[in-house]
């Protein structure tokens, strides 16, 4: 059992995380945006596995699986959001989407 | 995509603890009737009138069984994801309460509508499956199923009317911003995992493995990151710039359903995370849930002042109601959970009425103003006068209002009191003064609002509503209007019936 | 039982004139405010005649009315009244008629709602006056303010809206940190006694800690430092007052600043006598201002109502300096006080009524010489200004006269500075009674009606009386050790 | 209800009934109830002078109710009557009945007859109120009851704007005093315990505490009680610190100068401080504060009454110099002296009005002394009462004036609290007044007929006997008031006559009026030779400083009402207002700051979840 300690995969999921918020938060295009939401929630995965490894429980790998089902709902949604989007404003920039202020 | 536990052998699951689930299984059987009923016959009446019946049969077998004693305790523990007591199948009727009288509210929404909308109303039933789930649920990963199933559905609803002119907006950015706060909360929930090494509510204390050696410091910020997730479905105040455009976007309904039914499921789910980890005597949460209190008294309240539209102005107030909500969790022992209950429980309820009542008469004056041309949202200028040519409605409206401003007389303020009660005890002088401050700003808007409905300046200028003003209201829902009014005036002078309920 | 009987009463027939405003009732155009009319006077002789032949002593508390409310908490609706309710109350019934009668013509349109809101205030005043439970005194505290603001929003003049709400906030916030100390003292007594209870005669055997007694008092003593306008809280009161209708500010002025007088003696000096006694010199030097920095500004102003209502803030002044030298003298002082201003402010506040229905403005700028066209009118205006500036003869002097010997015997220096208050009264009252009355008449104006003589002539008659003869009132108080 | 109780209840009645009916009664019915009402009190007074002489206890009391009690002491409305008050009431009504005789005719073309008949009533009844009360809180009630029918009657022609401001000033100066007087009582009742006028003069005596002087600072109760009594009377009889309203209440009738500035109201205080004479004996420092104010307003009165153009504001400066003698007295310790002279006073200043009153009739409202002038031929009658009324004033011996001053300057030397120089103040007054009667006569009387010549005198007062008959009877009272002799033995301390005065005393005491004569028969010759038509007063700027009351309205409109009306301006929002409302303020600017933060923007909000999180690991850290 390679003994990576439990600090480094940690260290790792947040760094990669960290990746995928920037990711979402700079990104102009919304196309991106869920690309950098998949980071965010596969390092969430990484941090589960490293978890559940640790424990020597299956624990950690059951909510990774869990947490593919949801990435995959969400790009679904977020896809079909999209086209909706494309054929509505004719651009798929995320600030064209600010009309409702105050 | 509900898992039916049916399939699996029976050992796992005994008939008591099948009784004890029974009203969540009821419900997705009904969603696979529905979608069974789809593909028979796709007419807008039938579905609705089926909605409606699944969501009564729900809410007669969850009375049921809560006047039976199964529930009583610490309630039974179904496999380690759920655990059913009182107070979860108590927060469960007013979820189907709010659901059924959403679901009543859309069917004149809907008949405006030239094709048919089923889909509308699954996931309606979807939406009260995931509360179901969460209020449940005693295991993050029941947490994280029932959160999702709720987002998904309500990203799904916040954007149905293809033709507004927001849908699309409100839509994406309900999506990406749930999504963002379902990972913050999934690294939480992974780095308290990883610390504690088992993902259900109840405590228990297994040792480090051999290697790890314990980091404190990724524990405390898996709270705080599992907080924040929650804390962004409630809206609390740092994350709560999402609310007031998705209120404002979406369609009214479905406003009422995010801010009664999901805020419900969570913060039972958040109390009974709280209560059940016993983070309360974990110092630095503490400090987190007073400061974010404090924040969503003030902001919510200072925000709201000169709103104008109604639908953005009760997305504030709804951020300063949960912010006053926040005092039940800093309980500081365990045998005053109960109590602790019991005043969320009645601040909940009455939170509940006010919002149902104002958004009633919010969907009345829009429905009448929808075949007047123009689409544009309701706001405070369209209510002038309403006390003069339609009284029950504008009655109604003061005293939701009054409710929601804790003013005696309403169910509102006996909520105050308790929270009062509560917070006095535990010498939480911080939130003591925020509730007061708070409650004063509120009234700087709240008060307007009131004198909004007399104000009866015969110029008005914007001429939005026309002349007569006097809406043509169904029977049904002048009797539905009237049953509130009653009802939020009984339990406001009478608070014993609610909590006698609760009490037992 | 009959005291919920009033007040459930004044409730229905307030409801009964709002659904009857103005519908055919066997052949009868009905008229709202009759029906108020009628009403108030049964009642307040129901409560007369049921106090006068009720057995009970009314030297102490006597419950009234106990029902079990919210048992969880231990609340119940119970109902007491002495000598200072029953007071207060014959008060607050009587410039109940002056109100109806004030508002006779005054209010047109929408007069059914009206009539309701100005019954339901009362009915909420009467429950203050005589609620023991605490949490039912907050209910009816909290009660009383909403059918006042809905009077000032709706019937009110040019800036109402913005007066309501100050008046709402002012009172409501100050009223949860009095909510605040009330739980504090229900715990309090949970945990010396043992159980939960809010009932105010409980709460008098506790004893407190120094210290925790007065952060205590402190959240009462707020509470009704606002209700009884002592100046650093007092600036609800002018804006309230000028844009209340007529009938609004005799009830703000005659009964709503009396019902601070009546917390401060029941709930701050009875329920806290050790922490209020060293707290006495912040209270009187709070006081000794209100009274200065009212006349001040009642010197200043141009608006007949701002100027009465600033008069107010100063009368109230010396009960609250009274009050807190904790001296039997100066009790009886605060009683007389406490019902002649009642009677003196609502005349002054009526008069400023017919004034302004005769040249709708309240600006002391477009009256002046009216003695000339309504000589009747001038000689109340005089006799009203002489109760304000405390003329010996009527009840006024009398109120003030004892509550400054009797702060004299504790507090020497601060009442020589209140006595600078009567000259400042002097003055006010003269620009008050000069402006409009004397100078040269620029608009002739026709005289007192009947009815506004039937208001005036009661009030002067009853001023006079007690400024004669002062035992009607003063005999239920005496040997009233605080 | 006895008779004493029933003198104050004629004029009440009448004073209602007035009221009450108003315009509706005719000038003659309400004429007859008014001068009836008091004719009726004038002899009840004096039928009860002489029970009170015949009978042995030589004191009167009636008892109606308790008013209200001040703890143990009881506050009640009863009326005490001795010898010292016996003079006052024979003065108030006596004097008061043919003021009253007089104003029915004076008054008889204006057309609020009737409420001025009824504020005179009131008035009369508010002093008797005052001089017949037992108890400091119904001499209290008296004494507001008089300021407030002084503020109405001074104000009685309310259209002028100056009349309504003199009015004003009256009102408000003398609640001044009042309201010192106000903190003498509550001073007395904390230190005696007990309101009652008797109680408080025996106790003032035998209590130790009172006069103690406490260790530390030297001042002990009975000073502050009399010096805050001193102010009460200081208000009210127009001395000199309060002196200023006295000369611009000449704006209202004259009958009412007559009735409330010379004869009565003014010598309320001079009456209160006699009647507390036990609390003044206890604090001698205070009654030689009272001498010595008594003789600067003497003087400066005097000097003022020099300057003066209007003739009504002569005999106001004069009635005040003449209250210094009486306040004089008083600090001497010459207390029956004090109060024949406030007797006699009463009588020839009544006169000295009226007739002035008579005069400016007749010349239609014609006020100003140089306007007038060789009025001897014109109106014979009125120049010979006048000329007995300033005879009197300047005390030529024989008059009644003469007898009452002479008591009190050779009172002076010898008394302990008074002294020689107090003696050469008062020498120097009468000097001043001699001075300012003449010139007064021959500015009015003698010299060129300064007036159009074609003016018809308005003869309506010649022929009226009645106003003839009361005009004669004063004239005679004031000449032979004198000879009365009323003895105050047993109500005032008696003054040390015993030891005698040195004899040139009594002779530069009679000589000094013959001085002022002559010196101002050759200093005057031009206002009374017969050839000299246009006379005007002089403007030079030391006259007209004295002819504006030597200044003092200038410091006090420059000390007291500039700042008050400049701060009450400054603060007229209401300083803790704007507090409140800066605080609205500042929750206004955070609502804008915060829906400023809710651009809408998607990228914005998920950009405050990282940053709301990182704020809150700090917060968990810090």
């Amino acid at each position: 059992m390679t003994d990576i300690p439990l600090a480094h995969v940690l260290i790792l999921s947040s760094l990669l995380f960290t990746i995928g918020f920037v990711g979402v938060v700079v990104r102009k295009n919304t196309l991106f945006m869920l690309m950098s939401l998949e980071v965010m929630l596969n390092a969430v995965g990484v941090a589960f596995i490293g978890a559940g490894s640790v424990w020597q429980e299956a624990d950690g790998q059951i909510m990774f699986m869990l947490i593919l089902t949801l990435a995959a709902a969400e790009v679904a949604v977020g896809l079909a959001l999209l086209i909706r989007m494309q054929r509505r404003y004719r651009t798929l920039d995320i600030d064209v989407l600010s009309k409702m202020k105050g | 995509m509900s898992t039916s536990p049916e399939i699996t052998n029976s050992v796992i699951l005994s008939t008591e603890m099948f009784i004890a689930l029974s009203p969540i299984l009821l419900l997705s059987f009904g969603i696979v009737l529905s979608l069974l009923l789809i593909a028979w016959r796709r007419s807008q009446k039938m579905i609705a009138l089926f909605t409606q019946f699944i969501l009564v049969i729900t809410l007669l077998l969850t009375i049921h069984l809560l006047s039976g004693d199964i529930l009583v305790g610490s309630g039974t523990q179904i496999t380690t994801l759920l655990n059913v007591d009182r107070f979860s199948y108590l927060s469960f009727v007013l979820i189907c309460i709010s659901a059924f009288v959403v679901v009543s509210l859309s069917r004149s929404v809907l008949k405006s509508e030239v094709e048919v909308h089923d889909e509308y109303y699954l996931l309606i039933l979807l939406v009260v499956l995931g509360a179901g789930i969460l209020v449940v649920s005693d295991h993050f990963a029941s947490l994280f199923l029932g959160f999702e199933v709720l987002s998904i559905s309500l990203v799904g609803l916040v954007g149905y009317f293809r033709e507004h002119e927001h849908a699309v907006e409100t839509g994406f950015k309900y999506l990406i911003l749930s999504a963002t706060a379902s990972s913050f909360m999934l690294l939480g929930i992974a780095f308290i995992y990883s610390q504690t090494g088992n993902l259900s509510f109840a405590v228990s204390s297994n040792v480090m493995p051999w290697s790890a050696q314990p980091l404190q410091i990724f524990n405390s910020v898996g709270i705080l990151l599992l907080f924040s997730g929650i804390a962004f479905k409630l809206s609390l105040a740092p994350f709560h710039f999402w609310s007031p455009d998705i209120y404002q976007g979406s369609p009214t309904p479905i406003t009422l359903l995010m801010a009664t039914v999901s805020k419900v499921a969570m913060f039972t789910v958040l109390i009974k995370c709280c209560f059940s980890q016993n983070y309360f005597n974990n110092e630095s949460f503490i400090e987190i849930i007073t400061v974010v209190a404090l924040l969503s008294m003030l902001v919510g309240n200072i925000l709201a002042l000169k709103q104008q539209n109604i639908k953005r102005l009760m997305a504030y107030s709804s951020i300063a109601h949960f912010g006053y909500l926040l005092i039940v969790l800093t309980v500081s022992s365990l045998q005053n959970t109960e109590f602790a209950w019991q005043g969320a429980l009645f601040y909940l309820s009455a939170y509940l009425l006010a919002n149902i009542a104002i958004f009633t008469v919010l969907l009345i004056s829009e429905k009448h103003r929808d075949n007047m041309s123009g689409d544009r949202d309701i706001h405070i200028v369209d209510w002038h006068g309403m006390f003069w040519k339609n009284r029950l409605s504008a009655v109604l409206v003061i005293f939701s209002v009054l409710a929601l401003a804790g003013i005696p007389l309403t169910m509102g303020f006996v909520g105050k009191f308790y929270l009062l009660n509560q917070a006095v005890i535990f010498k939480s002088w911080w939130l003591i003064s925020g509730l007061v401050i708070g409650s004063g700003i509120g009234l700087a808007y709240y008060l307007p609002l009131i004198f909004a409905l007399f104000k009866d300046e015969k110029t008005l200028e914007n001429q939005v509503v026309d002349g007569s003003g006097v809406y043509l209201v169904t029977t049904g829902k002048q009797l539905f209007m009237f049953t509130l009014l009653i009802s939020s005036l009984l339990f406001g002078i009478f608070p014993d019936l609610v909590s006698q309920f609760i009490y037992r | 039982m009959m005291l919920t009987f009033v007040i459930l009463g004044l409730l229905l027939s307030g409801s009964l004139a709002w659904y009857s405003d103005d519908k055919p009732f066997f052949g009868v155009r009905f008229q709202a405010k009759w029906v108020a009319l009628v009403a108030v006077i049964i009642f307040s002789l129901i409560f007369v005649f049921s106090v006068y032949l009720s057995p009970l002593n009314f030297q102490t508390l006597q419950t009234i009315a106990h029902v079990s409310w919210i048992n969880s908490l231990n609340i119940n609706y119970t109902l007491a009244l002495d000598h200072l309710s029953i007071t207060l109350i014959m008060l607050t019934l009587f410039l109940a008629l002056i109100c109806i009668l004030v508002s006779w013509d005054e209010i047109q349109e929408k007069s059914g709602f009206y009539y309701f809101n100005l019954l339901a205030t009362f009915a909420g005043i009467i429950g203050v006056f005589s609620a023991v439970d605490m949490f039912l005194f907050f209910f009816f505290w909290e009660v009383m303010l909403l059918p006042m603001t809905a009077l000032i929003a709706i019937w009110g003049h040019e800036k109402r809206y913005f007066a309501a709400i100050k008046f709402f906030i002012f009172t409501q916030v100050s009223s949860l940190l009095m909510l605040v100390a009330i739980i504090a003292m229900a715990y309090i007594h949970q945990q010396q006694v043992g159980d939960l209870s809010f009932s105010y005669q409980d709460w008098l055997s506790l004893e407190l800690n120094n210290e925790l007694a007065l952060y205590l008092m402190l959240g009462f003593f707020i509470a009704f430092a606002v209700k009884l306008p002592s100046v650093p809280f007092h600036s609800w009161l002018p804006d309230a007052h000028t844009q209340a209708p007529t009938a609004g500010s005799v009830l703000l002025a005659g009964v709503l600043l009396k019902t601070g007088a009546y917390g401060l003696i029941r709930f701050v000096i009875q329920l806290f006598p050790q922490a209020s006694e060293n707290f006495a010199p912040i209270a009187v030097t709070l006081g000794v201002v209100s009274i200065l920095y009212g006349a001040k500004m009642a010197f200043a102003q141009t608006d007949f109502k701002r100027l009465v209502a600033y008069s107010s803030i100063s009368h109230m002044g010396f009960v609250m300096l009274a009050l807190f030298s904790f001296n039997e003298i100066a009790y009886q002082g605060v009683i007389v006080t406490i019902v002649a201003h009642g009677l003196s402010s609502a005349a002054l506040f009526s008069l400023a009524g017919m004034i302004y229905q005769r040249i709708h403005s309240r600006n002391l700028t477009d009256m002046g010489g009216f003695w000339q066209s309504a000589p009747r009118m001038g000689g109340f205006g005089l006799a009203f200004a002489a109760a304000a500036f405390g003329l010996p003869g009527l009840a006024n002097f009398v109120g003030e006269f004892l509550s400054l010997v009797g702060a004299y015997q504790v507090f020497p220096v601060m009442v020589i500075l209140a006595a600078f208050g009567l000259i400042g009264s002097a003055i006010y009252g003269m620009v008050l009674f000069q402006k409009t009355f004397q100078g040269s008449s620029l608009k002739t104006v026709p005289d007192l009606s009947c009815r506004e003589l039937i208001v005036s002539s009661s009030l002067l008659m009853l001023l006079v009386i007690l400024g004669l003869y002062p035992n009607l009132l003063l005999q239920y108080f005496r040997g009233v050790i605080l | 209800m006895n008779l004493l109780a029933s003198l104050p209840l004629y004029p009440l009645l009448s004073f209602l009934v007035l009221i009450s009916f108003g315009k509706r009664l005719s000038w003659a019915v309400a004429s007859w109830l008014s001068v009836g009402a008091m004719g009726l009190s004038a002899l009840c007074s004096m039928l009860l002078v002489a029970q009170l002489s015949t009978s042995e206890v030589n004191v009167i009391t009636s008892h109606l109710w308790q008013w209200f009690s001040v703890g143990s002491a009881k506050v009640n409305v009863s009326f005490y009557l001795d010898a010292l008050s016996a003079v006052m009431i024979l003065v108030v009504t006596g004097v008061g009945f043919l003021i009253h005789l007089f104003a029915a005719i004076y008054m008889k073309s204006d057309e609020n007859f009737t409420r001025f008949m009824a504020y005179m009533n009131l008035f009369i009844v508010a002093m008797l109120v005052l001089v017949l009360a037992d108890n400091l809180v119904l001499l209290y009630l008296g004494w507001e009851g008089v300021g407030l029918c002084s503020f109405l009657l001074i104000g009685f022609w309310y259209q002028e704007k100056n009349n309504v401001l003199a009015a004003r000033k009256a009102f408000i100066v003398t609640r001044i005093g009042d309201t010192a007087m106000a903190i003498g009582l509550f001073l007395l009742f904390k230190s005696l315990s007990s309101l009652n006028i008797v109680e408080i003069n025996q106790l003032a005596q035998t209590s130790e505490t009172f006069s103690l002087s406490i260790a530390n600072n030297e001042a002990s109760d009975a000073y502050w009680a009399a010096l805050l009594l001193l102010g009460g009377a200081v208000g009210k009889s127009a001395q000199l610190p309060l002196q200023t309203w006295l000369p611009d209440a000449m704006a209202g009738p004259t009958p009412v100068s007559a009735l409330i500035h010379a004869a009565t109201m003014v010598t309320a205080g001079v009456y209160l401080i006699a009647r507390m004479n036990g609390v003044f004996i206890m604090a001698p420092e205070v009654m030689t504060y009272v001498a010595w104010l008594g003789a600067i307003t003497l003087l400066l009165a005097g000097v003022a009454a020099l300057a003066q153009t209007d003739i009504k504001r002569v005999l106001a400066y004069s009635t005040m110099s003449q209250i210094g003698y009486m306040m004089l007295a008083l600090g001497a310790g010459a207390w029956s002296a004090g109060v024949f002279h406030l007797m006699t006073h009463a009588f020839f200043k009544a006169l000295l009005f009226l007739t002035a009153g008579a005069v400016i009739l007749a010349l239609h409202h014609q006020q100003n002394l140089f306007k007038m002038g060789g009025l001897l031929k014109k109106l014979p009658f009125e120049s010979a009462l006048f000329f007995i009324g300033l005879a009197c004033l300047v005390a030529l011996p024989g008059t009644s004036g003469f007898f009452s001053k002479e008591a009190i300057i050779a009172s002076l030397w010898l008394s302990p609290t008074a002294g020689a120089s107090l003696w050469w103040c008062a020498i120097l007054g009468a000097l001043l007044t001699s001075i300012y009667s003449c010139r007064l006569f021959f500015l009015a009387f003698l010299g060129e007929q300064r007036f159009p010549k074609d003016l018809v005198i308005s003869d309506h007062l010649e022929t009226n006997h009645l106003l003839r008959g009361a005009l004669v009877v004063l004239a005679l009272l004031s000449l032979f008031g004198g000879l009365f002799t009323i003895d105050l033995s047993t109500v005032l301390p008696l003054s040390n006559e015993s030891e005698l005065s040195p004899g040139w005393l009594h002779a530069v005491a009679i000589i000094t009026p013959f001085i002022g004569i002559a010196f101002s028969w050759f200093y005057f010759k031009r206002y009374r030779s017969r050839d000299i038509i246009s006379l005007n007063e002089s403007q030079s700027s030391w006259l007209v400083f004295c002819r504006n009351g030597l200044g003092f309205d200038v410091i006090y409109r420059f000390l007291l009402v500039k700042p008050y009306c400049f701060i009450t301006q400054l603060n007229r929002r209401d300083l803790f207002d704007q507090l409140i409302m800066l605080s609205a303020w500042y929750v206004e600017i955070w609502r804008d700051v915060l829906s400023a933060s809710q651009n809408g923007r998607l990228r914005w909000f998920a950009g405050t979840f990282g940053l709301s999180l990182v704020g809150l690991i700090l917060v968990v850290i810090l």
